[in-house]
């Protein structure tokens, strides 16, 4: 049994069924997944996948439409759902959690509907060069519509977020976009520090959360944030749900963004009235089972404890890049912070002169799962000067046998690529 | 599954260690064509410089590569560049289309002009990736560069 | 056991766990579901729940992205589902098969992209008196920005498109927004003419197979259409999953609805490049689980053969108009076509003076459910001069018992409400 | 599962069978609101006029409904309709507060002012619709779509 500050992982790994099948191993011999791309998507716990079956088998039916019991019962399965995600990031009122189908969905309904409304050639949109392109493609395509102007918060050299000139690249700017833990760099950026300055300027805050939610415990208010964007594959959830969470006043004054069904109170040829939160932006039949299954992600994350999932992947993630350089050695660099409890479990590496591509393959050899790749955030892979990384992510299925394995197969990486 | 061995041949690694063709040419009078692997942020670029022979067809008289990728994409790239030169138009769209039937892609818009059958040399090298799925893009980003960089744009 | 005109759904039955579960009834007595709204969702037989629980426990990674073998698996086996949906609706390439989270977002997204291109204030859109919200709230919010008029071909008195005026109609529209099937009335529309007298005139048409596809053999080519839309849920698949089909040439042609991972090739600070179909309008990751779920829903369909689910819900539909006006007698009202080959298995009735939703309430104490409601057409509600209607619904798991169940509930509704 | 006499007790099936104040009244003076069940298409119409008593309190002086709905919304809104006539605008909204939590539905921003502790008479006999959730929302337009009514618009 491993214990990790707090969590037993050896009980954890049993929740998870993809964990503890025997896999066709290289030599032929069955092996173990050792799963390390989290931050790109987490594994489903049995409670999880459970959950989910049980509401096909037992409560499925269309919801907020039916008068009869077993649409009731889904309705009910639904909104016990948001409530208990809209506490888990400690949202004022379970109103204010639009369930979209991805955190992309939530950031572009976030450009469309209020940057559709507020932004005109004189404004400005401030992101930072670490953003996901969730959080950069959308403002660039309503940028060529609208005529307003993306401004970048800068890096510093340990990737971190330079913010030497935020008042002035603040000056004219109406919403700040900022990832609040980085997909590449691990990088917990200083939402709240942001927030404050950009609220004394006359900003709004929206905050991508999809590394942060899984990882981090998260209350929406202390982060002084307005708008805010995860996403459940990530969190132990399924696939196809993803969440805004919003102010509601803020939400209110927001046009609808997608029409249709349950967005409206009444549709007459010559117009529609809009319904209230959070059915105003939830238009068509929404992702019941996904709902369902995120709030048992969110069950089990909240039985575990987020601090206590915190604790387990600062004290992992020191552990990673102590052992990892160890037994690598000179030839492995590890962007982002250098200090674990400044950071999540996110190891962003480059392994002497192989390329990352080449590398995983050689991980895939032996059952170890990373991801090689831009990781969805270009504009950062220049910035680091790099093509691409090879990302190891941790969660709390993961331990220190994982890590050692991880070290010992970059070694064997790096040797086979060493020109 | 697979080993490696199947995947890193010695020569590919070899071109890998020692690309050849690497560099640009000027444009005009070359062509440059720039492929992206949007999985892995692979980018290659390819110059190539034609001209007409005595039979008055295109000729490749000279090519470069210049990017950045994986082992597969660079020494796919540098095997090709090596393999067309001087070869006519004709020839490297059907080394192209051998290398691609090799990779079991179906080649859309074949016509009949095309000889999937030429032998491919070192190329034969790049067989082993075809049991690597993902990688089979790595292997045939180079050869898509090239046709775009000579195909007339209009 | 049984057989109606080739379906034996006696079997089918045994397939969905919640059609065979006990269920409290109003005596306390146990009593099976029979379930009458699949036309506002459908039940999922094992095979669907199974393949996802399945994708979870043995291949779940994120697609597109991985290099790792496990990555591959995920991708293989979403892209399997794809060529299988494209073969399903006849589409020519499965390229043409964009996922989205439902039919509802599938109209959004035409809307925006391709009506957001295309429409300006001199331009006309021509949809039905009979469509679903969805197929009408998107045209609305885009005609109030855009300033485009809408115009409606209005219905027969027995449910039918009225398309008398067609060709006057048609002058200066670009685009044709028809439902395949109503929802409400069941009314199989004239796909194929109303789409060969739009491109003579040089409009382009959006079909909202939504009703269509689950209930009736579907070739996208058949039926003239250039757009075409359905939805996951109501076709034995999960929640969550809704499928754009459009001619490549023309997808091509429309500019990117949201933005994020995978829809591009490259993203730099000034702007981005766009990836080819169907990634371009994939944005983010997309609903890989329910994407496979899908992906079986559409074997257990092909199995049964669709010739063989349209001849069971004609004979049922048969069954169940001649049923219900003979017990329930002069009282009831069936809206829509009188003729069953010509309408899908929809029933909206009126049933004496009772209001929709006390007859589901009297319907639901004997476990059956129906739906009471505007179903999302309240222009159509208009045209009928109601407020709501009772809609029972029929698919491959009802039966005639069902129907002989549903007729004696009926008389009691209009009998303990009648004035 | 509770059986349908929970819901449809007789004092409902009266007043949906013969509601009382239906029709309209004139605007202005009265003043209406419309109210809409999303979930089942119903629509309701609240005319109200008021006028100030000699203890200068806003009263009802006259109501009529107008819509159409399910039998416990228009019967609860022709309960309301004889309910609130001759009262008080405050002590209309101590009978919607205490309506509402007899329905179970915790009233927000409730001021020290509301006393839902109010006899509700034949209002009582909604008490049964608890029991079956989603016609609460059916069992509160009405008083919904009153409070519009009465409240200022600015
Ligand atoms: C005809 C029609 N179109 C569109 C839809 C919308 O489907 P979804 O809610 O899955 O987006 C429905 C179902 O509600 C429908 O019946
Ligand atoms: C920081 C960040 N933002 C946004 C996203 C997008 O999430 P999704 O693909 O679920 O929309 C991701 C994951 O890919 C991410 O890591």
């Amino acid at each position: 049994m491993t214990v990790v500050a707090g969590l037993d992982v050896a009980t954890i790994k049993a929740d998870f069924p993809i964990l503890n099948q025997d896999r066709a191993g290289s030599d032929g011999k069955p092996s173990r997944l050792i799963y390390l791309d989290s931050a790109s998507s987490s594994q489903k716990p049995r409670q999880v996948i459970d959950a989910m079956s049980s509401y096909y088998e037992n409560s499925n039916a269309n919801v907020n439409r039916g008068a009869y019991s077993l649409a009731v019962e889904a309705t009910d399965l639904l909104e016990g759902a948001r409530q208990r995600i809209a506490s888990f990031i400690g949202a004022p009122s379970s109103n204010e959690i639009i369930f979209t189908k991805n955190a992309t969905e939530a950031m572009n309904l976030v450009a469309r509907s209020w940057g559709g409304t507020n932004l005109g050639p004189d404004d400005a949109v401030l992101i930072t060069e670490m953003e996901h392109h969730a959080n950069i493609v959308p403002w660039q395509i309503l940028a060529a519509e609208k005529g307003f102007a993306i401004r970048w918060i800068p890096l510093t050299e340990d990737g971190q977020l330079d913010l030497t000139d935020l008042d002035r690249l603040l000056d004219g700017v109406s919403l700040v976009g900022v990832s609040a833990m980085s997909n590449v760099l691990g990088t917990l950026n200083p939402v709240r520090r942001i927030a404050d300055a950009a609220h004394a300027a006359g900003a709004i805050v929206l905050v991508d959360a999809a590394q942060l939610v899984p990882h981090v415990p998260t209350n929406v208010v202390d982060l002084g944030a307005d708008l805010l964007a995860f996403t459940g594959h990530k969190l132990l959830g399924p696939t196809g749900v993803g969440v805004l969470w919003g102010r509601a006043e803020l939400l209110d004054s927001m046009p609808p963004f997608l029409g249709g069904g349950d967005m409206i109170l009444d549709v007459r040829k010559d117009g529609f009235t809009t319904n209230s939160l959070p059915h105003k932006f939830e238009a068509g039949t929404p992702p019941i089972a996904e709902i369902v299954g995120l709030g048992a992600a969110v069950d089990y994350l909240s039985n575990l404890g987020m601090d206590a999932v915190r604790a387990h992947e600062v004290s992992l993630t020191a552990y990673a890049m102590r052992t990892l350089r160890e037994v690598v050695g000179e030839d492995l660099v590890i962007h982002g912070p250098a200090e674990p409890a400044a950071r999540g479990g996110v190891l962003s590496m480059k392994v002497g002169a192989a390329h990352p591509h080449d590398v995983s393959q050689v991980l895939d050899q032996h059952g170890i799962a990373v991801r090689a790749g831009h990781h969805c955030a270009k504009p950062l892979m220049r910035v680091l000067g790099v093509n691409a990384t090879t990302r190891a992510s941790l969660y709390i299925y993961n331990d220190e046998a994982d890590v050692d394995q991880l070290a010992e197969a970059l070694v064997e990486a790096r040797d086979f690529f060493t020109l | 599954m697979p080993g490696l061995d199947d995947l890193y041949r010695e020569i590919i690694l070899d071109h890998y260690r020692s690309p050849r063709n690497r560099g640009e040419l000027e444009t005009p009078p070359a062509a440059k064509a720039e492929g992206f692997n949007p999985l892995c942020g692979d980018e290659i670029v390819v110059y190539v410089a034609t001209e007409t022979n005595n039979d008055g067809d295109e000729v490749v008289s000279d090519i470069a590569i210049g990017g950045q990728g994986c082992s597969i994409s660079q020494a796919s790239a540098s095997m090709m560049s090596a393999a067309v030169k001087g070869k006519t138009l004709t020839e490297v769209a059907n080394l192209t289309s051998s290398l691609k039937s090799m990779m079991s892609i179906e080649v859309e818009g074949t016509d009949a002009a095309v000889d999937s059958d030429v032998s491919l040399g070192d190329l034969q090298a790049l067989s082993g990736v075809v049991k690597f799925p993902v990688r089979i893009k790595c292997a045939t980003l180079a050869w898509n560069t090239l046709a775009e960089a000579v195909t007339p744009t209009d």
